[in-house]
């Protein structure tokens, strides 16, 4: 490993302003090991005294070339490594490649399992706006927020490994529906958690809504207009908080989305504290579907009947011979899509998670590339902390939500 | 410490020593806050209220090197990331000790490819090995305890000068 | 009279007493490891850029100013506190004539944008 | 094939000669490299605000046009999606860029070149952004090897530790 690599300011030229060159800004590492970047970002601020003059990410630091590695594993085997992606939206991933797969080689899903689908999606994205909820109330000093959300994000832990046996990295939704039917107690447990939730996000409302410190820290901070933002790319809760209301599940319906009613939170300003609103909201519209996907759960198999993609129950083994012989193709062979390439969108608790899937009809992906929401919604934090306070950019960082293994892949 | 290569093996003056120094290091063992990818967010809910790894003398996770006696490396460490990684572990005061926490820092994991260290054992000497992916909260308390009796277990003559 | 001081001096005593052992017997028996590598400014891991001692902009200092300015305030109130019975209303009107005067620096300070940062 | 993005299409091939295809409902243009600013710029201008993803693939043994870049472009005000894909030849690859256009191509297009090693030409900065700066090779191209290592079971546990590097104090 490279030791010690003395850096001047002089190769760093075509990088930052005239005045770090003549020594007047100070370059500064807010490098891969730091309490406020959520993650291994580095980014490399140029300081005037508190006020951040430059502020240059680098990333790459949780690199996992997951896209390479996909294409050396089978459709079947390639879902694991999707949960690794971003670990705060595990289940969304996985939704987001069965998805893919599923357009890939037109497979049908039962009714069942599209509304667990929809329910365990809503749940991981009320645990992951907790975690953000916690760790950037957290930058802001409020600490007992932290304590508070992982609270709450037991309830769905629990809930998650009730229904796959594995708190975060589930792989329970797989092409064709999903693993296994929900357990008996899985409908008692939401239903509680429906219960209690909504008195929960009324006490972080209460807590932080009108308090004046947290209005100081993030009110008017890191603003982007609407245009700015869809010109960086940008999608999810920063781009509604900019005031435009583009959600793929109300604008692209996927998993049946059409059928629940609720509403998509958008604010005008775009500043950290219209993030924070549109953020609690959406807790709170996640509740309402789920409310409503519970209600009208159907019932049915949780597994679609065609044998070619989909791998038949345990108990059809030792029964039919085709289903043996299906089984035994499936999981060793895996199953030749057909040729050709698509884009298939979900809206991730961070923006568009979009999958692009080109198969040349062999048993493994020949290219699956990851749009992943964070890597774009990263690319506006220079322009959002130029003249910034480095105390503000914690701020500003803590309302991008940025997920690392998301944005490095 | 200085004292052991003075003291040696002085019977019971030095076991009473060693009982009092490791009773002091086990209780208050003060992580670096390290978190790398999805086992950070595991380590953050083993720290917060629900199982609370506060309740064995890590009470706080000190974000710079300079104040923490164990480094947690959470996540899968990358190419990039092994230099930096080394360069933390060389900053931390004496006493220091490692837990690699997850298939990833342990063995590569899920990743065997160009871009993750197979295994955090090339870049820092490793004193616990937590399997999972990522492991529960309880699996890392318990990783935690193994180094606790690790520690308890070490005698003075054989600290190297 | 004499007592009360002589408190004093053995509470200081004793405090810098323990703040002597404690560090102390840290430096004495400690082993001494110093590398190259551990000698290095800590910047989260990366290497620092540029050379160590950079100019730091005028408005630190002033904040550091201010804050000693109100901290050695707070100082006076102590010895003020002890002997408060004594004192009886002339040293409760002679103090808040103290305070009086400094908030009037503070209030110059603030109009004066010496709080802002920019 | 939504409707609304017919008379989109029809401007498209008559002004840049691109061939329309459909897949699975995915409607997509296949371009040749020099007139991609043109088209990204039209196509912006016509209400594709959002580049959803820029990324490549590369078909290895065919040389002739070894990369094929993909340009994802979302439309918010007509809620339409149209994929753009541009061939470029494998002996130095390089396109125009277009993060002048839609800003977010900027990163995007670094990490073409670090993963596949197309240059953008009028790159701001064209750096590696993933893989450790002084990196030798493009990771994501398929004559590069995934860099698999032989896991350590208990049967070949002891060659491994040979050749393992562990880390000394």
């Amino acid at each position: 490993m490279p030791d010690i690599q003395e850096i001047t300011v002089q190769d760093l030229k075509h990088l930052v302003s005239e005045r770090a060159i003549q020594g007047e800004t100070v370059l500064l590492n807010m490098g891969p090991q730091h309490p406020s970047t959520h993650g291994v970002l580095r980014l490399l601020l140029e300081l005037d005294g508190e006020t951040v003059v430059n502020c240059i990410p680098d990333i790459g630091f949780l690199h996992t070339g997951i896209e390479k590695n996909m294409e050396a594993k089978t459709y079947a085997k390639a879902e694991v490594m999707s949960d690794r992606l971003d670990y705060m939206n595990t289940v969304g991933n996985n939704l987001a490649y069965a998805l893919a797969v599923e357009k890939l080689v037109d497979l049908d899903v039962p009714a069942r399992a599209q509304s667990i689908r929809v329910i365990l999606a809503e749940l991981q994205r009320f645990a992951s706006h907790l975690v953000w909820l916690g760790t950037s109330a957290l930058d802001l000093a409020a600490m007992s927020m932290f304590l508070y959300c992982f609270r709450e994000r037991e309830y769905i832990l629990d809930v998650m490994e009730m229904c796959s046996g594995q708190r975060m990295m589930t792989t329970y939704i797989r092409p064709g529906g999903l693993w296994r039917d929900v357990p008996v107690e899985f409908e008692a447990a939401v239903r509680d958690i429906l219960k209690k939730f909504p008195k929960r996000i009324d006490e972080y409302e209460a807590l932080l809504t009108r308090n004046p410190l947290m209005l100081d820290r993030t009110y008017g901070i890191g603003k982007l207009t609407g245009e700015e933002c869809l010109n960086f790319g940008v999608t999810g809760p920063m781009l509604r908080a900019s005031g435009i209301a583009w959600d793929l599940r109300k604008d692209r319906p996927y998993c049946g989305y059409e059928q629940y009613d609720f509403k998509v939170p958008t604010r005008a300003e775009g500043d950290v504290y219209a993030r924070y609103l549109v953020r609690l909201e959406e807790m709170r519209q996640a509740l309402k579907i789920v409310q409503q996907a519970l209600d009208k759960l159907p019932l049915g198999p949780v597994r679609s009947q065609n044998r070619k993609y989909v791998p038949p129950p345990r108990s059809e083994i030792g029964v039919s011979m085709e289903a043996l012989i299906h089984h035994f193709k499936l999981w060793t062979e895996g199953f030749a899509a057909s040729k050709g390439a698509i884009y298939s969108a979900v809206e991730s608790p961070r923006g568009e998670l979009g999958v692009y899937l080109e198969s040349d009809g062999g048993p493994k992906p020949y290219r699956i590339h990851w749009r992943t929401p964070s890597f774009d919604n990263l690319q506006s934090l220079p322009a959002m902390s130029k003249g910034v306070l480095v105390a503000d950019l914690v701020a500003i960082i803590g309302s991008v939500d940025i997920v690392l293994g998301d944005v490095d892949r | 410490m200085g004292i052991e290569q003075k003291l040696g093996n002085l019977g019971v003056a030095t076991t009473t020593l060693e009982q009092a120094v490791a009773w002091s290091r086990t209780n208050a063992m003060w992580p670096m806050l390290f978190g790398l990818a999805c086992c950070a967010i595991e380590m953050m809910s083993a720290q917060a209220a629900h199982y609370d790894m506060s309740r064995f003398g890590m009470e706080l996770m000190r974000p710079s090197p300079r104040q923490s006696d164990l480094m947690i490396v959470a996540g899968r460490v990358t190419r990039k990331m092994a230099p930096v990684l080394r360069r933390l572990y060389d900053q931390m005061p004496e006493p220091k000790w490692v837990i690699s926490m997850g298939d990833c820092a342990s063995c590569g994991g899920v990743f065997n490819n160009y871009a993750i260290v197979q295994g955090v054992d090339e870049v820092v000497p490793v004193d616990v090995y937590v399997a999972g992916c990522p492991p529960r909260p309880e699996a890392l308390i318990h990783g935690v305890l193994r180094l606790y009796e690790k520690v308890q277990a070490m005698k003075f003559a054989e600290v190297k000068s | 009279m004499l007592l009360e001081y002589a408190a004093i001096a053995a509470f200081v005593l004793v405090t810098t007493l323990i703040g002597f052992i404690a560090i102390g017997l840290g430096t004495i028996f400690g082993p001494k490891r110093a590398s190259e590598k551990k000698g290095m400014p800590y910047e989260s891991g990366m290497d620092p850029i540029g050379p160590g001692t950079r100019r730091m902009p005028v408005r630190f200092y002033l904040i550091a100013v201010l804050f000693i300015l109100f901290d050695i305030e707070t100082v006076f109130f102590l010895p003020w506190a002890l002997v408060f019975r004594q004192l009886g209303l002339f040293g409760l009107v002679e103090m808040f004539l103290f305070i009086a005067i400094l908030l009037v620096g503070y209030f110059y300070a603030w109009k004066k944008g010496a709080l802002e940062w920019e | 094939m939504e409707m609304k993005i017919q008379p989109i299409l029809e401007k498209l091939e008559k002004e840049f000669g691109a061939a329309v295809s459909e897949y699975r409902g995915d409607t997509s243009l296949v371009l040749t490299g020099e007139k991609i600013v043109a088209a990204c710029q039209r196509l912006q201008n016509l209400g594709f605000e959002l580049l959803s993803a820029l990324t490549a693939v590369d078909y290895w043994p065919e040389e002739k046009p070894r990369f094929h870049v993909i340009y994802q472009m979302t439309s918010i005000s007509l809620n339409l999606v149209l994929t753009l894909r541009v061939p470029v030849p494998g002996i130095n690859p390089s396109l125009p860029t277009i993060s002048h256009i839609y800003r977010n191509a900027n990163w995007r297009e670094r990490e073409l070149w670090d993963m596949f090693g197309i240059k953008f030409l009028g790159h701001p900065d064209l750096r590696r952004i993933l893989m450790p700066a002084d990196w030798e090779g493009h990771p994501l191209r398929k004559d590069y090897p995934l860099g698999y290592e032989e896991p350590q079971f208990t049967f070949n546990y002891e060659e491994i530790n040979l050749r393992k590097p562990y880390a000394k104090e």
